[in-house]
């Protein structure tokens, strides 16, 4: 092959596609991990190709405005390199542990698809990532044979198929008014309802607080590597679709209700996370809060700090998943007499600081960027956040560590380098007194607060099957009421 | 919880009502579809044009769902020890006429996937058609003849050889310097069967596919449930 | 034509979701898959009829029934008394057997069935490996003490069905079944 | 009007379901009705103006081939979900013998 094929934005999903069978082909572990290096060496140099000549826009198959319209911008690069980082480094702690081979077919075409999602401009396109990328999630967490990750994934099951064919119906009708597919041909105005009922889903895909109760049994169910890969990139797609239907006349006027959204759930998702004992849990429920920042922070300095919480939540989660599956216990009281060896500690601690926003640390940038672009009760609501995110992140770090061997582990390293980078190379552009003071006061009293006030146990009513259908009708009227005001 | 199911059954019976109210503003805009897909795909069913030609990369993902299924089902149904009681019909003129029903749904089963492009049908359809007589088969077979005739490892070979193919022939047009996914033989007549350039390629292998794919479900199925 | 066929539709699927019956439902499911695939065709879309009739109609009906055969089974145990549980001819019968069995039909459960000569004495509960059943049960008083098991008694005072402790959830169901404070809405 | 408010009230009918039902089973079929209901409404968009199928060896007008054409591939993912959430419901009912989401759930608060 020569080295001057031309390159299309479509290519970085047929690569993983195209390689994922083989998993099934070759058992043997050294294949695998030959095949896994060279996705996403390939991924990688495809989207370096793709950055020296974006914006690209593709038709596929070339027919213009009868293909699917695909467009690799600066959206789709943040995305992808934030999907192929997180996947790859997986893939990189899956081999020490003892996976089918079918959770390398599974998650070769997760990444087809996230990688999809972050560039497709097709609302059918769409709804085909969301629904194929929730079948591999289902597999995946129903992976172990237990009953009770049986019916998380069933429950996730039942809530996002009727959430997504909701979202068709949505579709459909957008079709039959306007006549196209492509988000960015759409014109003229939508009716609210149907923009409700295109939102909604993808509000419950990107996991944020009234109807994503889902996500907590999911996410500290899963082993390790799957909730790393659920909270890191999975999550993120509902997030990316939005951004893309920011500008049209989808959702021209719609941002208001996401935005309230957005903040409930920052604030709820830190409240529940303090009240929580079991320590996957507690991350989970910052997924939530910190998706709720993303969908805050709007295309620009939300998608920034995507890529920031995908790196820290899935380190985060290598960390304390590798520590629950050595020792057993998911109890944070119980993890108090079995600590963290020391070469996991620190990086548990990297991963801590960037979540809580310390200056010189990934999370600082992004966090003081999406607080300064923000109305003021939306600066409030997400400081308030930010010292729940410091005082429920003391509880995992007061687990305390015990002196052990140092071992260099390539995934923990990877990711702490990614967040030490980011954080270090872009703090010019956030960095004044004023968000120094800031963070330090955020710092202070988050630690306060932990100190001073016990967390309470508060019954899981909210992830009730039941419930959970009633949260999304609740939220589906709420925001089809604002939008028709 | 009743009262729970109540609200929310009243909530979706809301919004469902102000969906139907709102359906008056909405407008109905048809495009224009139709002209041109013969003469830019060569296949004269426009919507065998648009699932293969235009959308194929949709298409793409829905036999890759299919795949993900079939490799979910076998993998989490291989939990459960598997079934001692299959009974198998074993009457001699039931065996003849499932044999016999098994042939012609294939045959019918591989033409509605060959002429896809040129009536209604494809591949998927054609599968299922195919897969359908299988399952009559299984019905009247012992479950180690069963897994000797349709074993799952060729079957699960194919199937990902297949599946490769499929993606090959999306990349080829890349290396004639033609973007993905193109049609880049060439188209023929319309209305014949060899014409459509890749189309009636795709839809036989995907009828191929789809066909063991739904063999492996029902095969996994009964091992591990036995029947009625 | 078409109004009539989605008129069809619209009660096949009231249908499934009024039957309270599982099989039932599954059967009006195929009912209405074939009516939509017509109302598809009559709409003008051959393409999406031929798909819904052999993937809705045929294939998912085809695996609903397999996956409903039975789902879980209990392991019952009985002593043949006459009034309570014996064999017949045909099958099983008596009162106990009765009760057992619609509780089964009830929650989609099997029942397998062995019989056992007399009650089981206590070491052969404790050591025998064999003796792994959910239920004992054949006109049992409820004052015997069978170590692992605990007496459910019903409505016929002094009887009992001896319901293994370690499986919860069919000791609870069964109580509820036998109380009869069942209103659990389908 | 009709055909599209004839899918609506089917894809109701299946959300209803999901919502009253309580057995796994059934809430999983009234899934597969909620589907239905939106391949009607992309098949009743498609015709909404001409009803002969975009086979061109017939004369047209013909109905809008694009509905048509996408929806095949929802037909496809609603047959997946369902054999896959099937799959969980069998297990799920061998470990635990009921298919009552009530009781599911209580069971999981229970065990906290």
């Amino acid at each position: 092959m020569s080295i001057d094929i031309q390159i299309y934005p479509s290519l970085l999903t047929l690569v993983p596609m195209l390689f994922a069978p083989l998993f099934l082909l070759f058992r043997t572990k050294l294949v695998q991990k030959l095949l896994a290096s060279l996705i996403i060496i390939l991924d990688l140099l495809i989207i370096y190709r793709l950055t020296l000549i974006m914006p690209l826009d593709e038709y596929t198959g070339g027919w213009i405005l009868r293909g699917i319209h695909l467009r690799f911008d600066n959206l789709s690069l943040i995305y992808t390199l934030l999907f192929v980082t997180v996947i790859g480094t997986s893939w990189l702690s899956s081999f020490k542990k003892n996976y089918p081979p079918l959770f390398y077919f599974l998650t070769s075409i997760l990444l087809s698809t996230l990688n999809t999602s972050a560039i497709t401009l097709d609302l059918f396109n769409i709804y085909v990532m969301l629904e194929l990328s929730s079948i591999i999630a289902y597999i995946l967490i129903a992976m172990k044979d237990n009953w009770k990750h049986l019916w998380a994934s069933l429950k996730y099951l039942m809530i996002s198929y009727f959430a997504f064919t909701m979202y068709l119906t949505a579709v459909g009708l957008i079709y039959m008014h306007t006549g196209t597919l492509d988000i960015s041909r759409i014109t003229g105005e939508i009716p609210p309802i149907i923009v409700s009922m295109l939102i909604v889903p993808l509000l419950l895909k990107s996991g944020v607080f009234p109807v994503s109760m889902w996500l907590p049994a999911a996410h500290s169910l899963a082993p390790t590597e799957v909730s790393a890969i659920l909270s890191g990139s999975f999550v993120k797609m509902g997030s990316i679709v939005i951004f893309r239907l920011i500008n049209t006349p989808i959702l021209k006027q719609a941002y208001t209700p996401i935005t309230l959204i957005a903040l409930l759930s920052a604030l709820t998702g830190v409240i529940l996370a303090y009240n929580e004992s079991n320590v996957k849990r507690i991350l989970a429920f910052h997924t939530i809060s910190q998706m709720g920042y993303v969908l805050a922070g709007g295309p620009v300095y939300g998608a920034l700090h995507a890529f920031n919480h995908g790196i820290f939540k899935s380190l985060l989660f290598f960390t304390v998943g590798d520590q629950v599956e050595e020792t057993g216990h998911y109890d944070i009281k119980a993890l108090k007499h079995a600590k963290f060896p020391m070469h996991r500690y620190i990086f548990l601690v990297i991963g801590v600081l960037g979540i809580s926003g310390v200056p010189l640390f990934s999370g600082f940038i992004s966090k003081s960027m999406i607080i300064h672009h923000i109305p003021i009760y939306g600066k409030v609501v997400l400081i308030l956040a930010s010292v729940g995110t410091v005082a429920s992140m003391s509880k995992l770090v007061s687990i305390g560590y015990r002196k052990s061997s140092i071992k260099l582990i390539p995934h923990y390293i990877i990711m702490a380098t990614i967040i030490i980078l980011v954080g270090i190379r872009y703090i010019e552009h956030v960095i004044s007194l004023w968000t120094i003071i800031e963070s330090l006061i955020v710092i202070i009293v988050g630690i306060t607060i932990f100190l001073v006030i016990h967390p309470k146990h508060i019954p899981r009513i909210l992830e009730k099957l039941d419930i959970m259908v009633i949260e999304y009708m609740l939220t589906l009227i709420t925001v089809w009421a604002i939008l028709y005001m | 919880m009743k009262n729970i199911r109540l609200i929310s059954v009243l909530l979706f019976g809301i919004f469902i009502s102000m969906l139907l109210v709102s359906a008056e503003t909405i407008s109905y805009v048809q495009p224009d579809n139709v002209t041109g897909a013969v003469k830019d795909t060569g296949a004269i069913n426009v919507i065998a044009a648009y699932y293969l030609g235009y959308r194929l990369f949709d298409t793409l993902f829905e036999i890759l769902v299919f795949t993900v299924a079939v490799q979910g089902v076998v993998y989490l149904l291989g939990h459960i020890p598997t079934l001692e009681q299959h009974k198998p019909m074993r009457e001699k003129a039931i065996i003849i006429y499932t044999d016999l029903i098994f042939g012609a749904s294939l045959i019918t089963g591989m033409y509605i996937a060959v002429a896809g492009h040129i009536s209604a049908g494809g591949g998927f359809v054609g599968g299922i058609v195919g897969a359908t007589g299988a399952v009559l088969v299984f019905l009247t077979m012992p479950m180690e003849d069963i897994e000797n005739e349709f074993n799952h490892k060729y079957m699960a070979i194919w199937e990902a050889v297949i599946l490769i193919t499929i993606f090959i022939l999306a990349l080829i047009p890349i290396l004639k310097g033609m973007s993905p996914m193109e049609n880049f033989l060439p188209l023929g007549t319309p209305g014949h069967i060899i014409s459509g350039g890749i189309i009636p390629i795709v839809d036989t292998l995907i009828g191929i596919k789809v066909l063991i794919g739904a063999v492996t479900i029902a095969q996994t199925f009964i091992k591990h449930r036995g029947v009625f | 034509m078409e109004v009539t066929l989605g008129f069809m539709g619209i009660i096949f699927a009231i249908g499934v979701v009024l039957s309270h019956n599982p099989m039932r439902a599954v059967i009006f499911m195929g009912a209405f898959s074939i009516t939509m695939a017509t109302y598809y065709y009559a709409m003008g879309a051959p393409d999406v009829a031929m798909a819904e009739a052999t993937l809705g109609a045929v294939f998912t009906t085809f695996i609903y029934v397999v996956a409903m055969k039975h789902r879980g089974s209990i392991k019952v145990a009985y002593i043949r008394k006459e009034p309570f549980f014996f064999k017949t001819n045909n099958g099983f019968a008596g009162s106990e057997y009765h009760l057992l069995k619609r509780f089964a039909d009830k929650n989609a459960m099997h029942l397998e069935i062995t019989r056992i000569a007399e009650i089981p004495s206590h070491k052969d509960l404790q050591t025998d490996r064999s003796f792994q059943f959910d239920i004992i049960c054949g006109g049992l008083k409820d004052s015997l003490s069978l170590p692992g098991y605990t007496p459910l008694p019903y409505h016929l005072r002094g009887f009992a069905i001896y319901v293994k402790t370690d499986s919860e959830d069919i000791y609870e169901s069964l109580e509820d079944f036998l109380v009869g404070d069942v209103n659990e809405e389908y | 009007m009709i055909y599209i408010a004839i899918a609506v009230v089917i894809f109701a009918i299946g959300g209803i379901g999901i919502i009253w039902k309580d057995n796994i089973l059934l809430k999983l079929l009234s899934l597969g009705i909620m589907n239905a209901g939106v391949v009607a409404l992309f098949v009743s968009i498609a015709g909404l103006k001409y009803r002969i199928p975009a086979i061109l060896n017939t004369s047209g007008p013909y109905a809008d081939p694009l509905p048509q054409a996408v929806i095949i591939t929802s037909i496809v993912i609603g047959f997946a979900t369902m054999s896959l959430a099937l799959v969980f419901t069998m297990l799920i009912s061998l470990k635990k013998g009921t298919l009552s989401s009530k009781k599911l759930q209580e069971d999981i608060d229970r065990e906290h």
